[in-house]
């Protein structure tokens, strides 16, 4: 891969992740209702809903824009554990962005790191913890092979969240109870990095 | 699904405005979900601003007014509210003496309330917050996200709203709403689980004829499912472990609280059961209140809290309240 | 079986004692199952006395304390009192002006009271009797036992307590109550049926996906079975039930109650669409109460009640109380 | 028939309905609970409890003071409405017994006709309304051809309030929909003519 990416293709990736979540909405809950207090689809549903209506409504002009409009929304709209941290997830990924018009592969895969930084230290969370970080930390180590390879290691860490006892979140309220189940935030940050892969694919040709 | 509902996307503005049409006591924003107390800000007053995910009810909304709360921000069902709610709520109620927020011990509640506190002070006012934290099912370690706040809301609120009443300082109301967290201790039993309007079944499985000790207020399992028990049994498990985590020197507040769906003759008789355990244990019992306080939807069961109280918060406990959900002295 | 309970047999008087210690405004005796106002008999007060079967609270020994009921008399659940509780409240609360009985509509309570009104006078009190029938769910005729008494009760309880607090005559407290009686209609709709501890399953079999118009507070079933309706839906048909026999010229008092498994962010939102209910059919609401307070056990859905309220009714609607239930004023 | 019956008979008559009352009591709040408020078992039960303890802390000396004391206890202890009705039932009867040391068949015969007359007076309802009246007055018709019939035309008596629709009591409130539905007080009734017959056969050989 080595591609430009503009304005326009952060507005796909947003639209994609939220049809994604549209179309998933019903198994986050379920996800969340098992060692969480099942609302994480709703929560997500209700969140890029705003995304959408917001880029519409006045699409910004440089990748950056994009990002930082659709983690403003997120803070705005979701609440919960969700709503700051995916929001501070896309805001800190479109403020490293800076504001030029366009940016490289390389800039995106530098971004995002900063962006999964700062969901890091503002939840205090490390991988292992059973979070959406044990599918964004790997996607982003897999980044450097390209798009597809980032949706697999984000997918993998989301199943591997299964066997680990949650220690951050609602979920680590079940101690022990909460292995077994498959963390509702990583198996949501594995879609937004499928949808990024998605747009890649169709955008540029992967 | 037995809920007397619309749709599950506007369950929260229409229980505002029913509220509202309930309440002329209050100001109730619905757009913004915002509940205000009609006379704020109240001039020389600290302002108290609580909130949280909805379906709690009367927290929170049901505890704004005189003597206790000034604004309250109601999220959707169980998810908390966002930063721009209690900025607004804050404005609103802002006397220039400055403001504290009262916050539940939940990650989102947590991130959303800070992210508020920045944005408000940036707004020149003065923020101080209290994290409310006593459910004793949850270890509060570095392997968790801490213990969660449960029914002490209660407590602070109160206690903080008497004090506030009063003309006490930012800081001397903050330092009392700490000291009501760190003398208060919760434990919830669940005999059912809750709906979610949203999920439309219940949140988790639990058959006939078993319970879960160590539930929070979120319809989340608890920490372990045991075979059903008499209400002397589980008087005996809650109070055994609050004061495994609480050892009250002197006479404490007791709220016996219900879950949502346990009727109140139930409660009541719970409550006759938590009275003889504390006794027992040679705890003496200052202050009881009995009913559904802080809750999660439809689930039956319930949950003690307990305050150790001093003369101070014995006091302020009894002050004039005067809110839809608590009411004395006024 | 979900229940808070230890036995069934000991549910009502395990209730009592836990009012007794969460309430020390309030003599509870245990054995005889009588509720009664600490500071009873009050002087030169007409005695307000009311009671009836359990699993309806926090009516009625929620409603004991100034400004409403003198005494409650607790049945086992949903089983009428027996005369020997009824003349022991009435021999507490008289102070020589005579005691008011407070009967809901049913052939149980009925009977029973008429025994103890008939002992009492043989003692030498003074009592008049008033009967609560306001569920327009039943027709009043020749062919059943009449209409229910369900929540109309609680505006008898409040108005004809001001009175009597006020210090009317019997005559007048008496008086005051029938108005309320015939100013007041209700009607109840289930979303899901109530469990008896001593039955220990639920008295009817509702799927889900249905619900019941027209019910009792007693798990009976009601009149007719539906499709699951909206909140919008149920009050649609619950307003009109009321207004078909109840056509007010003026301001109503609305009585919002939940049958006790319905939370109160439900119970809100319904009440948002009974107003809007209320107001497009051309009626003004002065007063409403939205709540538990006229219950079913476990039961979840609502029920309305609408009263009629000239200037002095909502004056003494107004007026101070002061019990474990209603709280205002004081 | 024609027998003497001291107090004795109508002590044992008392105990064995107390029996049938605790044996069949699941099935009587079965019965009211698909027609009323599922409590007319545990109601009798509680109720014919107090009759047998009454009866052994200090046992009158008469089949009118037997009755008496039964029917006291039933109003003292029941509430609801068959706590009056049938309070007022063995009251009714037993004073009409007298005080005499024994009485006749006949005797008996004509004092429950006195005690369920005073049932229909308390609570207004006819034959045909779907009531305890539905077995009491057919078994007191037949009392003449001896316990036996009694029994019998109680027990159907219970049975065809089936198809009736109850005009008094709380199965009033279903309208149409307590059809279709056995009586629970009906059925009650027809337990206590049981214990009576059963009484009779054990005591005097029927
Ligand atoms: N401290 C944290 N750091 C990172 N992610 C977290 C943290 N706490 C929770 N999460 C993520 O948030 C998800 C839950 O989101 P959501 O259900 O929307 O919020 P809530 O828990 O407030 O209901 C969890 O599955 C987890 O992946
Ligand atoms: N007015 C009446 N006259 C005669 N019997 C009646 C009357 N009302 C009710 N009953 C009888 O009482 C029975 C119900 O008794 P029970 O369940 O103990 O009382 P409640 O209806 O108060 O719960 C009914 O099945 C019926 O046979
Ligand atoms: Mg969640
Ligand atoms: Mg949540
Ligand atoms: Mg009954
Ligand atoms: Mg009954």
């Amino acid at each position: 891969m080595r591609h430009v990416l503009d304005a326009e293709f952060f507005r796909r990736w947003m639209l994609t992740a939220a049809a994604a979540v549209d179309r998933e909405a019903d198994r986050l809950t379920e996800l969340d209702s098992a060692i969480g207090d099942a609302d994480h689809g709703a929560n997500l549903k209700r969140g890029f809903t705003a995304v959408r209506a917001a880029l519409e409504d006045a699409p910004p002009e440089t990748p950056g824009a994009v990002l930082v409009l659709a983690g403003r929304q997120l803070i705005s709209k979701v609440g919960g554990a969700s709503g700051p941290l995916y929001g501070t997830l896309l805001r800190g990924t479109g403020k490293a962005l800076g504001d030029g018009a366009e940016v490289t592969d390389a800039a995106l895969g530098a971004a995002l790191e900063e962006g999964v930084g700062a969901v890091a230290k503002l939840g205090g969370a490390a991988p292992g913890d059973k979070t959406m970080l044990d599918a964004l930390v790997p996607a982003v180590a897999a980044l450097g092979d390209g798009y597809a390879a980032a949706r697999g290691a984000a997918e993998k860490g989301a199943e591997d969240t299964i066997p680990l006892r949650a220690r951050k979140g609602r979920a680590s309220y079940l101690g022990e109870r909460s292995i077994g189940h498959q963390d509702p935030g990583a198996t949501s940050s594995a879609l937004l990095v499928g949808a990024l892969a998605e747009t890649a694919e169709a955008v540029t040709g992967g | 699904m037995r809920m007397l509902i619309n749709v599950p996307e506007t369950v929260v503005p229409d229980a505002l405005r029913g509220m509202a049409a309930a309440h002329p006591d209050l100001t109730v924003d619905v757009e913004n979900r915002v509940v205000v107390r009609r006379d704020a800000p109240v001039t020389d007053k600290v302002g108290l601003v609580s909130g949280g995910g909805s379906g709690h009810e009367p927290l929170h909304g049901g505890f704004v007014g005189r003597g206790m709360l000034d604004a309250a921000c109601a999220g959707e069902i169980f998810t908390s509210p966002v930063p721009d709610q209690m900025t607004r709520a804050a404005a609103a109620v802002d006397a220039g003496r400055g403001v504290l927020f009262i916050v539940k011990n939940y990650t989102g509640d947590v991130l959303n309330f800070d992210m508020a506190a920045d944005l408000a002070q940036d707004e020149g006012i003065q923020v101080a917050k209290v994290l409310v934290d006593d459910d004793v099912a949850v270890t509060d370690s570095l392997y968790t996200a801490g213990r969660r706040g449960v029914g002490a809301t209660l407590f602070v609120e109160k206690i903080a709203g008497a004090a506030a009443e009063e003309g006490a300082p930012l800081e001397r109301v903050e330092a009392l709403a700490r000291k009501v967290v760190e003398s208060s201790r919760s434990f919830g039993v669940a005999l059912s689980a809750c709906t979610t309007p949203a999920k439309g079944s219940p949140t988790f499985d639990l058959p006939d004829g078993e319970l879960e000790l160590g539930i929070g207020i979120h319809g989340e399992p608890g920490r372990e499912r045991r075979p059903m028990m008499t209400s002397h049994e589980i008087a005996d498990v809650s109070v055994d472990a609050v004061l495994e985590d609480l050892r009250p020197s002197g006479p404490v507040l007791a709220l016996v609280n219900g879950m949502g769906a346990t009727p109140l003759i139930e409660l009541y008789g719970f409550n006759a059961e938590v009275q003889r355990a504390l006794t027992e244990r040679g705890v003496s019992v200052a202050r009881t209140l009995v009913g559904n306080y802080v809750t999660s939807l439809d689930m039956a069961g319930c949950s003690i809290t307990l305050c150790q109280a001093d003369e101070e918060l014995l006091r302020l406990w009894d002050a004039p309240v005067r809110t839809p959900g608590l009411r004395w002295g006024l």
